[in-house]
């Protein structure tokens, strides 16, 4: 049951925390029609998020934060806004601060590709409610995919400006590809028990995603090296870059305020 | 043949005014004034850009609200607020302005929109008052706009009102449920209301004397009624809605009157609505640079999806 | 009692928050010795803040919040992280968020020279606490206000675009100026008493000093407008801008996880 | 005339090798061989580099201290680390190469700074961990420089090692302070020194046996000590620290070695210290990108502060 929660906290954190990232463009976007798809983007990897911290609240409630007495939050609330950012599971990849708009590209292209290779495969899950939250993101996984694809493709193909900041957002977010893929042990644990997937078998299938799309693009995989952790340990094992606790200053500072609130 | 093509004008004329007199509504293809048409893309371009610079305020507490499922719903909500912008420069559009030149009006400048949103929005019951209160009286605003005269923006108003009517019940349910909480969370949604209540009453533009264009807009059949006659209406909807809530409307002055049917009450500060009007109200210059430094930033991503059209047109 | 704090409280949170937006330079300055003389007044302005909170909980020990049994922290400290942004009495302008060197250029300079001629006048304050804190500001500011009218001058007077940027940084802050001379009946009563000093009446002193730097940096007095509050309520009120709240989210996220921490 | 002007280069060498070996100063005016020099310049720029890239990981921290007092310790700090960074620049250009020009170098990457910079900081404890063992490690280090060879790099290692000293009580009293609070402090204490423990020891370079520039520069007395050595001094001075703390090292070989009268202790792993080195650490872009960008930024203000100059020099 730990391994099915802490599992289920990984996967929910990840999309936590991208979503956080990807809501920070509303009202930011090149273009109305963009700022409604990244909304939606945001707002399903939301709703993913509130599943899956649900799912690991309730099979261990030992990893859920105490809060005070008459406090009504609910679960996957208490751990969205009471842990410390050494308590979140996400990869580095998903905390990263924004950049431009070929930044948001990449962004979504590569955490898309990644998880939606992931969730096709945990669509078999044992437990029937990762499955089912494999089942519904597949489909909205696969249109952030379609979504960034297109942009990525566009901004390659469109104008020399367009195609160094998409090539210079491409090489800035590679380093953090490789960690995607590491199994943690919990991740090889899930995977064993048959209700997680593996991060490493799904690379191929991934990477040979992305190659499509950078050949449409008519783009160089990158190059860039693999950025180190710390002490051989990263955002699974709850080791965070710098830009990871401010964000959660911020996302936690009203419901931090009010202990006992009613939202 | 239609009547637009070669009909003289005072044929045409008198065919736009049969149409207006019957409720008809005017469409795209069809003539109309030129005054009628400039009247009418004043006002629904300024509803637009009101729709996009209210993205701000309520945009401004995506990122700290403080469970997921008010995140989920604010952001859902500053979302439609994005497609109803993009439904009124559609609208817009098809009396000959394109969305490009509407924003570069905006960001100039030259073009206005909707006051209510120079104000700030200070704590998390604010979003639940801007629901409640600013949805509301937008509400009262726009119903009779479904059925106003020209085609493509009374049926952008319905979408839109149906949208709006869903965000106010669901401000006005944040409220409520914050009111169930602790005497902070009561607090706190009372000043927010305190905040709210005089900039609601003034969305509702400048008495009906000092509103010089409401005849002709009304002869037009674009506006269906004066700015004197909603705001009674508003006035009188949030009453019991206040009470309902717990929470006391911040005017001396509110009293119902029998003789009248309706609520007597006080006047906004009318000077400090002109100081919003003229630019300098509390966040117009913060919001105005959001606006200039996003459609900014933006410039090169547009560029770049104009010339990988052209380059896929070519080949 | 409740005025002479509630008049510290309102200098004291002014330091702060501008003490705060100046040490967000630090490791952001054009050159080394700018970094250092930015950290030096943000350093100055908070050892007047941490004074002047002082005397405010000294004064009127209810102003505090109460933390939990346990809690260490002095009363300023309770000030300053345990408020929530109505709650404070600085004025708005000090809580504008950063913009280019040009702007922190002009916020120094108006900021010290309407400080400066403020704590002239509060050297005479009957409360010896005030009285100290201002003879030793003076000093402070004189040096804060010599530091930008320098730079005022050089940028006027350096390249087209250290000129322009330089006008365009004294047109944001302008609006915010005339509320720094609104006499708040706390400051009223304050002055009455002795103790504190009325803003109106160092509007002209502070402005004979803007215009000589204006007149050495040939630069025409900012015609922008008055900014309007809300409901005629402006910081002093405790009604702010939306920038506060977003500053202290993330000023008082730690205080706020160790409510009975030692720092 | 002094011996610089016009003697010959042998003579000029054997002065100065004479003047070494007094362990005398060289200084700016004095004759001094290219290497000499060229080892001089990287080494103290690299110093300079630390210093200001190793303001960004503590500056992480000024808007969140959780004090006043603690606030203003550690603004003042930072102001330091600046203040270090231009006495050593200063030192830098008396051989010759300007402050621009070296920050040039390190924007491009061609110059290093220390890796120990490239880690996050990600509690308020690495503020005091930072101050207690990466102060600490560099203290170490920097001691011996104070006698260095060349006079101007040695007076500014006195000013830098004064100052990092007491920075290093200041962290200490911080971690100390901390411990005497609350479990999750004490917590907090642990975990920031499990973190910076192994990378404090990767401070003083590779092991001996691979860091082949160390026996010139010993020779040229710019270099006092080897870097196991001061590995060892740090260790044997960290070990009753930590115990005084209550805090454990985080190093299971970690024990005192009667015969040798030091403590052995385990190996960091080098190959994340080559990472760091080549780039790839966890802050290496972050940290380039945020100096570049304020470098950029500044652009401007420092042509405008050159045009004005000029204006008043031609006037």
């Amino acid at each position: 049951a730990v391994t099915l929660s802490t599992y289920a906290l990984m996967l929910g954190d990840d999309s936590l925390v991208m979503s956080h990232r990807i809501a920070e463009w509303t009202s930011n976007a090149p273009d109305l029609e963009d700022d409604i798809a990244l909304s939606n983007i945001a707002l399903d990897l939301l709703g993913q998020a509130r599943l899956l911290l649900a799912r690991a609240a309730k099979a261990d409630e030992s990893a859920v934060p105490p809060l005070p007495e008459g406090s009504p939050a609910p679960p996957e609330d208490a751990l969205a806004f009471f842990r410390e950012a050494h308590e979140f599971r996400n990869v580095r990849f998903a905390e990263v601060v924004n950049g431009d708009f070929a930044e948001a590209t990449v962004r979504v292209l590569l955490f898309s590709v990644w998880r939606l290779a992931t969730f096709e495969k945990l669509r078999e899950s044992r437990d029937h409610v990762l499955s089912a939250v494999a089942a519904k993101g597949v489909k909205e996984l696969a249109y952030h995919r379609d979504y960034a694809a297109r942009w990525f493709v566009t901004l390659a193909r469109g104008t020399d400006e367009s195609r160094t900041r998409l090539i210079t957002a491409l090489d800035s977010l590679w380093p953090l590809w490789p960690e995607l893929f590491d199994t943690h042990p919990v991740e090889a644990a899930a995977a064993e028990a048959g209700v997680g997937v593996d991060p490493a078998s799904v690379r191929e299938a991934a990477e040979a995603v992305l190659d499509q799309v950078f050949t449409a693009a008519d783009v160089e995989p990158s190059q860039a090296p693999r950025r180190s952790g710390v002490l051989g340990k990263t955002g699974r094992d709850g080791m965070h870059g710098e830009p990871l606790s401010r964000m959660l200053a911020e996302m936690q500072s009203v419901a931090r305020a009010h202990l006992r609130g009613q939202w | 043949m239609t009547l637009t093509d070669h009909a003289p004008d005072d044929v045409l004329e008198r065919h736009f005014e049969a149409t207006i007199a019957r409720n008809d509504r005017i469409e795209p293809r069809d003539w109309m004034p030129e005054g009628y048409r400039k009247t009418l893309v004043r006002q629904i371009a300024q509803h637009a850009h009101s729709e996009i610079i209210g993205m701000q305020p309520e945009g401004n507490w995506i990122s700290r609200a403080p469970s997921l499922r008010r995140k989920a719903i604010l952001l859902a909500k500053v979302q439609d607020e994005a497609g109803h912008g993009l439904y009124l420069y559609s609208a817009a559009e098809t009396l000959g302005v394109s969305r490009l030149e509407l924003t570069e009006m905006l960001i100039s400048g030259r073009q206005k929109y909707s006051s209510i949103f120079n104000y700030p929005t200070l704590s998390y019951a604010d979003v639940g008052t801007i629901g409640w209160l600013v949805d509301g009286a937008a509400i009262c605003n726009q119903v009779p706009l479904c059925r106003t005269s020209y085609g493509p923006y009374g049926r952008a108003m319905i979408r839109v009102c149906k949208e709006e009517s869903f965000h106010q019940r669901q401000g006005y349910e944040l409220l409520a449920t914050m009111m169930r909480g602790t005497d902070e969370q009561r607090a706190m949604v009372q000043e927010s209301v305190n905040r709210f209540w005089w900039p609601a009453l003034m969305m509702f533009g400048p008495p009906d004397a000092d509103s010089p264009n409401t005849a002709q807009s009304m002869a037009w059949g674009i506006k269906r009624n004066t700015n004197d006659e909603l705001r009674q209406k508003f006035v009188d909807m949030s009453v019991p809605q206040a009470e309902a809530l717990g929470v006391t409307l911040p005017d001396p002055e509110l009293i119902w009157n029998e003789e009248r049917g309706h609520h007597d009450f006080g006047q906004p500060d009318w000077e400090e609505f002109m100081e919003g009007v003229k630019g300098n109200g509390p966040c117009n210059a913060q919001r105005m640079a959001h606006r200039r430094r996003a459609h900014e930033d933006g410039a090169w991503v547009r560029e770049a999806a104009t010339a990988y059209a052209a380059k896929q047109a070519a080949s």
